[in-house]
């Protein structure tokens, strides 16, 4: 049905608010069961964790604990938008909530990379 | 009673993002300090263990985050996948538990 | 301007073929100063391809017969002026998405208003013709709310602009529930519980995700969106109190 | 030539308000019917009461009342109007008003306190034109359309109609042949009790305003039928159509009266404000009035670029401008014109048409079982129709016929059959055009509404008019020698626009035919040669009818069954 290439038409700023809100969401849900696993490892004793904190100290892995927390603050704050427009009824705010949340979002990584590198 | 079913199911996964929200916050707060002193093993426990706050912390964290997700893949795979129905329906359900068992296993852990 | 320019010429593709599939064909058509899309189509009509399929009615943007997808986004073609759209004197032209199509630039919207009626997108009156008009003031905030979302011409723009719509062609898509909205804002209206009911279930409200192409092409301005939100929590609060 | 057949209680042609409202009032009275509707675009998506702008004219505001309505209704029409259906329309159109908002849920605008808001219109006596905003008519028609999706009758659309079927035993009608526009299959859809509705629609001019669909299709099937055509010389005109060139659409589109109202000025070629010349009440004279002296300027070659005059907003302030014309400005914008602040050509354009099929107030005409109701009847407003009281027209009488029809059906055991020479004439006819090809048909339109406009327009005389009659006369023999190609009936838009013209052409000739033996002016008539509206008391209206191919037209004398001239139902305040 779909006749139209590229879909032009969902080139508008919420449009791409949802969708990264979605995929946020979807690798959240991904990533999540794994870090609760490492958590677990805890049950196994000490050591087993710091081993695997120390392997976090690799640069990859940095990375992608990076990126996670780059997608909680996205998804958090894409969240907080669309509940505040759904529960309070927020209607032409829409646009500046949407450049706020992935405002906040990249301030947050930012302030982590900052920490944590 | 079907649209009662998707309203709860709605409020369901709205109300757990609600509840998520300041966890998560709370969350990030604590790692950006924890990273900040270097994080092992013994400062994550000795923070954690025993505690009754952190455990209902990470607790309702997991509890929610378990239906949040479940209930977010069904919508996607739905959409994305055309995944619908009982037998979807089942799965993120299944997906939903098992996200709530492994959290629960490190909560347990931790504390 | 361009259009002032006798000799300019639009190249334009034309979305050519019917429910089995199709293909752009291009055709080139004089310039004008003033002229819309739907010029554009009916001079190809007229000129070029006497067998070219297309819709339209009123003209002026009030019967929503006409929408197209005019350089991959849904526009009235109507009331789309050329140099609005046109890149470079190129123009593409195809049947509204989300509906299957019936020839050329024509889509069939029977699924649309199979919707508007599933969605109970008719009101229903607890009074008859022997009574008086009811009074409601202008500044309600009921009627308020109801008055913005009035005047949809149903013509299908927001539900070919809704990918809720594009991945589940169950959801009944912003249109029908912009008039559910309406009615739900209508105190006059006596089956606002059981039209809740018909939108809560499967297909219904909870399939969008706030993207808001539909308020962004709305060629009313009308906020299909923020309505479905109310509607949401409309239904919260009726699956709260048990009335859904 | 295979031929669908299929049969239903009652057939409505057309989806406007009348059509519309003859559904729900036909289900109301009798829910076991089996009602189909058969139009030419989509359910209520096509039409005129769609574009209803300024709204709906009802004696429902304290202090006003239906004789009040009534006197205006017939000063309006100049004393032609059939009393009978005059008084019909303003005495139900309070019920179908309630109606309206209290069953179909049409939600009018309101006063601060909450009654509905009555706002003034042209050439009445009494604020008494309930609308919504400026877009009364979407919110008419989708109302209409809502309550009729639900009501599960047969919609044929995009199901052109191509002629009314008499019975075979001459007993009266029997059905309706037509052309399902996507697959271009013949269908023959035979009916007890037939509605045309087809709204009429002057659009064989150059500059008109209706929804491109109507082509006086349905006039041009009565008239095959030999049915009398009365008041077929009176074609409104609105005095500013949109001008913006031959090559767009939006030419002809009309452009609000408010405008004049509020204190815009029509200026001409010369820049020069030129109403004052022609009535003392300048630009906020009577539509017919401005029309006249807009066409004047234009003869006189007083013309802006595009041939027409400009109106000018913007002296009462841009802001302004563009806050209490919101609809019109952006209308305006999006065909490259700024209306606030700048000039936008306008010109004279064909509006609507108060002539139309002999009925009496149930709808029903010379062949039984055949009603006739909205645009495409005659005899509601005589030589001129009040803003306000076209889409009352429609929906009132449509819900009569919905109803009369209603209960014919009941005392009806069967439809009668058809007359087969018929429909095999009429599916002759709607293929005549295959395998021949020859001229545009577009250009033939183009040189119809040319000339229409020039010779049987705005003011008309003896000469231009038999001019006319000349030149329609070698455009239908033209019109016989092009063609549209090879036989391919499906969604086959150019063999439409061939059919659209032959039913524009034949009407055409029935306005000239009358407008040659009206020797007087009054309301949209107007003859340069009998500029005098002429005695009232001895008012007559043209019928048109025709026999063995041939129009024969005559005048029938008015019949003053509830007021006379001089008279009113009104005591003097
Ligand atoms: C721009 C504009 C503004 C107007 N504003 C006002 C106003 O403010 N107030 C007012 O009272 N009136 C107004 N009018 C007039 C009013 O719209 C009409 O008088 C009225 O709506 C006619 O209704 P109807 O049902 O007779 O016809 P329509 O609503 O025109 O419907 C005719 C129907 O017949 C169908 N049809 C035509 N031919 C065929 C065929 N061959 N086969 C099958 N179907 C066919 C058409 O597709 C359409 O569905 C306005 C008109 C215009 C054009
Ligand atoms: C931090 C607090 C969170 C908030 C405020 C939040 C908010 C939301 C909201 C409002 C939605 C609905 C989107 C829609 O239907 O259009 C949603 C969807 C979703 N969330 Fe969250 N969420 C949070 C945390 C999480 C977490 C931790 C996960 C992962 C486990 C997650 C996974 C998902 C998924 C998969 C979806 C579905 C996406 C979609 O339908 O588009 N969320 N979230
Ligand atoms: S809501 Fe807007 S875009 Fe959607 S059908 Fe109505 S008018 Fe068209
Ligand atoms: S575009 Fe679709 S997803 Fe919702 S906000 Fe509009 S209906
Ligand atoms: S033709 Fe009616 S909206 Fe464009």
């Amino acid at each position: 049905m779909v006749r139209t290439v590229g879909a032009p038409h969902r080139r508008q700023v919420l449009w791409w608010a949802f969708l990264m809100h979605r995929v946020s969401g979807v690798l959240l849900a991904l990533f999540l069961p794994f870090h609760f696993l490492v958590l677990g490892f805890a049950i196994k004793g000490d050591a087993t964790l710091d081993g695997f904190l120390a392997w976090t100290e690799n640069p990859l892995v940095k990375l992608a604990e990076t990126g996670l927390f780059l997608l909680l603050a996205v998804h958090l704050a894409g969240g907080l938008r669309l509940l505040a427009l759904e529960l309070l009824a927020w209607r032409s705010w829409q646009k500046n909530m949407a450049a706020l949340a992935a405002g906040a979002a990249l301030a947050g990584a930012l302030l982590f990379l900052g920490v944590a590198w | 009673m079907n649209a009662r079913r998707e309203a709860y199911l709605y409020a369901a996964q709205r109300l757990t993002a609600l509840i998520m929200a300041p966890l998560v916050i709370g969350h990030l707060i604590t790692i950006i300090i924890a990273i900040q002193g270097g994080l092992s093993a013994e400062e994550i426990l000795s923070r954690t263990s025993g505690n009754i706050f952190w455990a209902a912390f990470y607790g309702l964290f997991v509890l929610a985050a378990g239906i949040h997700a479940a209930l977010g893949l069904r919508m996607v795979a739905a959409e994305w996948l055309g995944f619908r129905g009982p037998l979807a329906n089942w799965t993120v359900a299944a997906v939903g538990l098992l996200l709530i068992l492994l959290g629960f296993r490190a909560v347990g852990a931790v504390i | 301007m361009a259009g002032d320019d006798k000799d300019a010429t639009l190249s334009v593709g034309v979305w050519r073929g019917d429910a089995d599939g199709g293909e752009y064909v291009e055709y080139s058509v004089p310039h004008r100063a003033s002229q819309t899309v739907l010029d554009v189509v009916t001079w190809i009509q007229r000129n070029i391809a006497p067998d070219l399929a297309y819709r339209f009615a009123c003209r002026v943007g009030m019967c929503g017969s006409c929408a197209m997808t005019v350089n991959g986004r849904p526009r009235w073609t109507c009331r789309t002026h050329v140099d609005k759209v046109a890149r470079n004197g190129r123009l593409t032209i195809a049947p509204l998405d989300n509906l299957p199509v019936v020839r050329d630039l024509a889509a069939d919207m029977a699924p649309f208003f199979e919707k508007w009626k599933r969605a109970n997108g008719a009101f229903q009156g607890g009074e008859t013709r022997d009574d008086p008009i009811a009074e409601v003031r202008p500044d309600e905030p009921e009627r308020k709310e109801a008055d913005a979302a009035i005047e949809c011409i149903n013509c299908g723009i927001c539900y070919a602009a809704c990918d809720s719509v594009r991945w589940n062609p169950d959801y009944l898509g912003p249109a029908a529930l912009n008039r559910v909205w309406a009615l739900h804002n209508d105190r006059r209206d006596v089956a606002r519980d059981d039209r809740l009911a018909a939108i809560g279930g499967e297909g219904g409200c909870h399939l969008c995700h706030s993207q808001a192409g539909c308020t962004a092409h709305c060629p009313q301005g009308l906020d299909p969106s923020g309505g479905i939100a109310g509607l949401k929590r409309a239904l919260f609060r009726a699956a709260l109190k048990g009335t859904v | 030539m295979h031929l669908h057949r299929s049969e239903t209680d009652i057939l409505i042609i057309g989806s406007g308000g009348a059509g519309l409202m003859a559904a729900l009032h036909a289900a109301q009275s009798c829910p076991t019917l089996d009602i189909t509707v058969a139009v030419k675009g989509l359910l209520g998506k096509c039409g005129c009461t769609r574009m209803v702008q300024g709204g709906y004219n009802v004696a429902l505001s304290p202090g006003d009342s239906v004789e009040r309505h009534f006197m205006d209704t017939i000063n309006g029409g100049k004393w032609i109007p059939n009393q009978d259906l005059a008084w019909t329309l303003c005495e139900t159109a309070v019920t179908r008003v309630r109606e309206l908002e209290n069953e179909l849920g049409c939600f009018f605008d309101r006063n601060p306190d909450g009654s509905l808001h009555h706002k003034a219109f042209a050439g009445q006596t009494f604020d008494r034109t309930v609308h919504k905003g400026d877009l009364t008519g979407i919110e008419i028609i989708s109302r209409l359309m809502e309550q009729a999706l639900t009501l599960g009758l047969k919609a044929l659309e995009e199901h052109r109609v191509l002629g009314l079927i008499p019975a075979a035993d001459g007993s009266g009608i029997s059905g309706a042949l037509m052309v399902d526009v996507r697959t271009g299959d013949f269908r023959f859809v035979k009916a007890k009790a037939v509605l045309l509705a087809t709204g009429g629609g002057p659009t064989m001019y150059r500059y008109h305003t209706p929804s491109g669909d109507k082509t006086m299709d349905g006039l041009a099937m009565a008239l095959r039928l030999g049915l009398d055509l009365r008041d077929m010389e009176m074609v409104q005109f609105h005095p500013t159509g949109l001008l913006a060139g031959p090559d767009t659409r939006m030419t002809g589109t009309v452009l609000e009266e408010g405008l004049r109202g509020a204190g815009g000025h029509l200026l001409n070629g010369e820049g020069e404000r030129f109403m004052e010349n022609y009535d003392p009440k300048a630009e906020r004279a009577t539509r017919d009035v401005v029309s006249r002296s807009i066409f004047s300027e234009m003869r006189a070659g007083r013309t802006t670029p595009n041939g027409g005059v400009h109106v000018s907003m913007s002296h009462l302030g841009p802001e302004h401008v563009r806050k209490t014309f919101k609809g019109m400005v952006e209308r305006c914008r999006d065909c490259g014109f700024d209306l606030a602040g700048g000039l936008v050509e306008v010109v004279p354009t064909a509006h609507y048409f108060m002539g139309g099929v002999v009925v009496d107030t149930d709808c029903r005409t010379a062949i039984p079982g055949l009603f006739v109701a909205g645009e495409d009847a005659g005899g509601v407003h005589g030589a001129n129709r009040l803003g306000g009281n076209g889409v009352a027209n429609s929906t009132v009488y449509g819900g009569i016929a919905g109803e009369r029809m209603a209960a014919l059906c009941e005392t009806m055991p069967f439809a009668a059959d058809p007359d087969e020479t018929v429909i095999e004439a009429e599916l002759a006819r709607a293929r005549e055009p295959f395998g021949r090809s020859g001229a545009n048909v577009g250009d033939l339109r183009d040189r119809l509404m040319d000339n229409m406009w020039d010779d049987v327009g705005v003011m008309r005389d003896a000469d231009r008019l038999a001019r006319g009659v000349a030149s329609l006369d070698a455009l239908g023999e033209e019109l016989m020698a092009t063609g549209a190609g090879p036989e391919k009936r499906a969604f086959n838009l150019t063999w439409h626009d061939w059919l659209n013209l032959r039913s524009l052409v034949e009407i055409s000739q029935v306005i000239a035919r009358a407008a040659q033996i009206r020797e007087d002016s009054r309301g949209a008539h107007y003859r340069e040669d009998f500029p005098e509206t002429g005695d009232l008391e001895t008012s007559t209206f043209t019928v048109v009818r025709e026999v063995d191919g041939k129009l024969e037209a005559r005048h029938d004398p008015v019949v003053f069954s509830i007021v006379s001239p001089g008279e009113s139902l009104i005591e003097a305040a």
